[in-house]
């Protein structure tokens, strides 16, 4: 049983550059693979460890994705093989584009029977490309997934935490499963397992390769800018702790809020 | 590979560690870099200044492609007072043309492109593991390990920067006494690239160099530097940690009156800081260096202590570089004669006399002594100051000759005709 | 130029900051018996040291890794080590 | 009934259902069209989904033993099909992402979560949302329809409308879906004891808090002030010290209570974003430079382990 795990690589949320003007850029920022896919890769990999076959990592994104240090930091993580689908136009791709390239990317793989997708994605957070991903490929979709065990051939236990309540479902694959990120904690890859990366193989497909003749983009981004900042008094209240705490009490008063 | 065994283990992938694996990659060698930060240059510093030539011996013309920022065609020495300001300005467009006698450079660009020639050149580059012992086998160093795993290979080379913990777990060198090392102090300020050129009066890619002596380190020894790239500028201090033990003075205090000198507030104006960083600084030249070898190990860069600082420049890349020539000719030999003993590395130490590395150490090896001298901080800055400030004075008064500027100056700075001269003396003798 | 204190300098900084696994530990023991001036309260350029209550504490997070303090303090006085691989500063410019 | 352009307005959770219907009548000022919800529960459910000034109510009576509410998706998906509405909102509930996700890829069009408001603009209807871990806001405009939209609870304000003709209430038969995931077990959490979205005063720990013990004399605050007890991130999904839905920030919970009190709470966007609609925020640091400084009101620098007892007796005074 192949197992595919998702993975987007994207630019850090940390590096992120205000402009005076509220403008953003992440010109200078460093792209990597996102916080919340780590859980994913690892239970994705864990699975394998016990019940043996491959983990493809599958990653589609402009070329800015094909960097040898983000290729080895995947591989060092435990996956087997990476796939990467890259074209310039996946730069800021909609959810639909995402879910179109990497349903076809994981029809092209042979025998996978389960994908695993992060809670959502480090820059953009839309948490939806599991459920499009799967209901595409025509595949039993569930998110929330915090535990995951193959208890027969062709049938897994999962274990979901929705808002208020916990779910123990057995699952038939194939099935594509959004991994909450507590499901496990992500190695931290060891020497060996990064020498070892370095003679993984990495594959690279074209739109074309997987069959995708043109890629209309289906949203129009309009604007990105700095959120609007509420503007606060910043008013910062001295003297002893007693004072100062009167003065908050007498303020918070005056704003009828106490 | 042939179980856990390579050829070659370079540890630290900063200028010295990225070269020599590149060498060694192109011998045929299989080799490891391993870097502790995620990348290469992630937790490298510098001034910012890297002398080129001997890099273009390595892969020439590397700043076609290579990111580097600006080439030096302006050197200035300033001498500060707390006030005043002393320049010493010369530019030459014979630095304008290639190949490039000094660039400006940004370690963490840098240091990533350069690890990944070695790469390209076969050099497997292991980020994000940090080498915690060595391994041995009686007195030969035989590999590295780091957590559980271990690796094992014919020659390590420590190219660990300016604490080098390997250097001093294989014995190779004492603790690192105060004396011998400066504090490195810097931050980038960005700034936009067309304030950058006419600020500094630059043209297309030239960049500005600065040394800075006097005031800016608050009458310790040491020194300052503003180095220009594309969009921002490399400003910083270099303070000699023994005396400011002495002194007890808050280098971080220090740091900000500097930025806040009247003669760099107008260089940094409307700049703004985007990152604060700090690096040892190797100041004893030939006193510090280690033995730079042992069975199985070199060390190689700043982890030998291969720095100058002579007031005028600051050089350790093009050293580190030179070295990691010179350790790539070493291994070469050794795996030709397949001994790897101290007695055969030892050609490392051969070579680097022959080259410019041994020589330059030597020629400035008083360097660092001259450079405690108190009254460069104080006494000439001020000095220069008073006497250039009188010369252009004029108050309606019949105006002294220059002479008696000069001889009255350095009377009221209290200082000895002997001692000018001695410094004078021991300055040619050093610089 | 705005006037940075040390705090708002580090905060322009990326930090990998490795949550529960100090680099840093201070002996104070060691500080009382050898160390008299204290070096570390001045020498440091991230100001990681602090004395409060008599005790030195080290802000380990801001620490820029130059080691400066190893040098400056008495040998045993700091367990000091480089963060674990990939975590610490992680200089963008550098 | 020639079908007039619809608005659909999705969720399992009928609470939510109230403020998608204000979202939806925002969508709608120019009264172009008409308003459905999707309402998966009994008679009372519709009653209270009635109040919400909806014009139908397509009304699949309950999910049958075993089956997971997801497990409407094939009902629901007919249902778009035959109405052909021009948007639909869903709630941003776990099983509402998943059904957005399933239905964005049926119908080959994008779907935009976690709104926080919309937009007229000249070629149709935009959405501003949170991205870079609410870094930066987006604006986007969908191309195709219909517009698929999730919306987190707390972002608009739920509001009744009497005087309003009933809505034609359809009931809609559960179509049992092809493939689906048999339920073993089910156990419900411990309720929501808390709305963070609805609290009128919260007071929230940060890493400034050294032992989880120390939440208690927080506790003790909080009751004096008759406020919630939230937290940053790392107190939930690090520390585990409090459960994940009291913690404030992006894929968190958003507040719009008159008061926020941070007790050595640093201000990290990640969490900042979530306090942005409080009426009056307040913040306890030691540390002079914290950035939650310059997004609070009212600042105290002192040490929160000084500040809570002194709070307490104060308000005994007051």
């Amino acid at each position: 049983m192949n197992i595919v795990v998702c993975v987007k690589i994207a630019p850090d949320p940390e590096d992120l550059e205000i402009g005076s003007d509220g403008s953003v850029s992440t010109a200078h920022a460093e792209w990597s693979i996102g916080g919340f896919d780590l859980p994913a890769l690892e239970a994705g990999v864990r699975l394998a460890e016990i019940h043996g076959g491959k983990v493809i990592a599958l990653s589609a994104g402009p070329s800015s994705i094909n960097q040898s240090k983000i290729k080895k930091d995947i591989l060092s993580r435990g996956a087997d093989e990476l796939v990467l689908v890259v074209d310039e136009t996946l730069q800021d791709a909609s959810t639909a584009e995402t879910a179109r390239v990497l349903a076809a990317a994981i029809h092209k793989m042979e025998d996978v029977q389960l994908a695993f997708f992060g809670e959502g994605s480090a820059d953009l957070y839309f948490q939806q490309t599991g459920a499009q991903v799967g209901e595409r490929l025509g595949w039993l979709c569930l998110n929330a997934v915090q535990d995951v065990r193959l208890i027969q051939e062709g049938m897994l236990q999962v274990q979901r935490t929705l808002d208020v309540e916990m779910q123990v479902l057995d699952v038939p694959l194939p099935a594509a499963l959004s991994v909450t990120s507590d499901i496990c904690e992500p190695r931290l890859a060891s020497m060996r397992a990064i020498l070892q990366a370095s003679r993984k193989p990495v594959i690279e497909w074209s739109l074309a390769d997987i069959g995708i003749e043109n890629l209309a983009a289906s949203v129009e981004i309009l604007a990105v800018q700095a959120p609007p900042r509420t503007s606060r008094k910043g008013v910062v209240l001295g003297g002893s702790v007693e004072e100062a705490v009167r003065s908050l009490l007498n303020n918070l008063k005056k704003e009828g809020v106490l | 590979m042939s179980g856990d065994k390579l050829d070659v283990i370079v540890v630290g992938a900063g200028v010295a560690g990225c070269t020599a694996a590149l060498l060694l990659a192109r011998q045929g060698l299989e080799v490891a870099l391993i870097e502790r930060g995620p990348s290469p240059g992630s937790k490298n510093l510098s001034g910012g200044v890297l002398y080129g030539r001997v890099l273009h011996q390595v892969i020439p013309n590397f700043w076609e492609e290579a990111p580097v920022e600006r080439w030096i065609t302006n050197n200035v020495v300033a001498f500060l007072t707390d006030e005043d300001s002393f320049l010493l300005d010369h530019k030459t467009q014979a630095f304008n043309q290639s190949p490039y006698n000094a660039v400006s450079v940004l370690r963490s660009k840098f240091d990533r492109w350069l690890g990944e020639q070695a790469e390209a050149a076969g050099a497997i580059l292991v980020p994000g593991i940090k080498v915690e012992r060595l391994l041995r086998d009686g007195e030969r160093i035989v590999g590295i390990a780091a957590g559980e795993d271990e690796m094992f290979a014919d020659l390590v080379i420590a190219a660990d920067g300016a604490n080098s913990f390997l250097a001093q777990e294989a014995g190779l060198r004492p603790q690192i006494p105060q004396e011998h090392v400066a504090v490195g102090i810097k931050a980038v300020i960005a700034l936009p690239q067309s304030v950058i050129e006419n600020r500094f009066r630059l043209d297309g890619n030239e960049g500005s160099a600065f040394n800075i002596v006097g005031s800016a380190t608050q009458g310790i020894a040491g020194g300052g530097f503003l180095y220009t790239n594309k969009e921002s500028l490399s400003i910083g201090l270099v303070i000699q940690l023994a005396h400011l033990i002495e002194h007890q003075k808050k280098a971080s205090e220090i740091f900000d009156q500097y930025l806040g000198h009247p003669w760099v507030a107008t260089l940094v104006k409307d700049g703004k800081v985007v990152e604060y960083g700090a690096h040892l600084v190797p100041e004893a030249g030939l006193k510090m260096m280690p033995r730079l070898f042992t069975d199985g190990m070199l060390v190689i860069g700043d982890a030998a202590g291969l720095t100058i600082n002579n007031g005028f420049w600051v050089r350790g890349m093009d050293l580190a570089i030179g070295s990691a020539m010179a350790a790539a000719e070493a291994a070469a030999q050794a795996f030709r004669n397949k001994d790897f003993s101290a007695a055969s590395l030892a050609f490392y130490r051969q070579k680097l006399e022959e080259s410019f590395v041994m020589a330059d150490l030597k020629t400035f090896s008083r360097a660092p002594h001259f450079m405690q001298n108190d009254r460069l901080y104080t006494a000439y800055p001020q000095l220069l100051s008073e006497v250039f400030r009188q010369i252009y004075q004029q108050d309606a008064l019949p105006h002294q000759p220059l002479r008696q500027i000069a001889r009255e100056a350095v009377r009221r700075g209290n200082l000895s005709i002997l001692d000018l001269l001695r410094d004078i003396w021991n300055g040619g003798r050093a610089l | 130029m705005k006037r940075l204190t040390v705090t708002e300098k580090l905060a322009q900084n990326k930090y990998e900051l490795d949550d529960g696994h100090p680099h840093i530990v201070v002996h104070n023991e060691v500080c009382e018996a050898e160390c008299k001036i204290r070096a570390c309260l001045f020498v440091c350029p991230a100001e990681v040291y602090s004395e409060q209550n008599g005790k030195i504490v080290a802000d380990w997070a801001g620490c820029l890794e130059c080691g400066t303090c190893t040098v400056a303090c008495p040998p045993q006085a700091l367990h000091w080590e480089y963060p674990r691989g990939g975590f610490g500063i992680i200089y963008r410019y550098g | 009934m020639s079908d007039q352009n619809q608005i659909f307005v999705i969720s399992e959770e009928v609470s939510l259902i109230g403020e998608l219907v204000s979202a939806a009548r925002q969508l709608n000022n120019d009264g172009f069209s008409t308003i459905a919800a999707v309402v998966i529960g009994d008679q009372s459910d519709v009653q209270r989904v009635g109040s919400f000034a909806v014009d139908q109510i397509y009304w699949i009576e309950q999910v049958p033993e075993g089956y997971l509410v997801e497990d409407v998706f094939l009902t629901l998906w007919e249902l778009v099909n035959q109405h052909k509405p021009t948007v639909v909102l869903i709630g941003a509930t776990t099983s509402g992402r998943l059904i957005c996700g399933r239905l964005a890829a049926r119908l080959d069009v994008s779907a935009i979560t976690d709104v926080r408001s919309f937009e007229q603009v000249k070629d149709g209807l935009a959405a501003r949302h949170m991205i870079f871990a609410g870094g930066a806001e987006r604006l986007e405009r969908p191309r195709r329809l219909p517009v698929l939209f999730t919306i987190a609870k707390g972002q608009f304000e739920a509001d009744i409308v009497q005087s309003h003709t009933a809505p034609q209430v359809i009931p809609v038969p559960f179509r049992l879906p092809e493939k689906r995931a048999i339920l073993r077990e089910r156990k419900d959490l411990p309720p929501i004891s808390v709305n963070l979205a609805e609290a009128k005063r919260v007071i929230c720990l940060g890493r400034g808090i050294a032992h989880q013990e120390d939440v208690a004399q927080v506790e003790q605050l909080a009751q004096v002030l008759g406020a919630e007890i939230a937290c940053t991130r790392p107190l939930s999904e690090g520390l585990g010290w409090l459960p994940r839905e009291r913690y404030i920030g992006i894929s968190g919970a958003y507040i719009k209570s008159d008061l926020y009190l941070g007790l050595g709470v640093s201000g990290q966007v990640q969490h900042t974003i979530g306090i942005t609609n409080a009426r009056v925020v307040v913040a306890v640091n030691r540390d002079p430079d914290a950035p939650i400084f310059k997004q609070a009101d009212y600042g105290i620098v002192a040490d929160l382990y000084e500040v809570v007892p002194a709070l307490i007796q104060g308000l005994h005074e007051a």
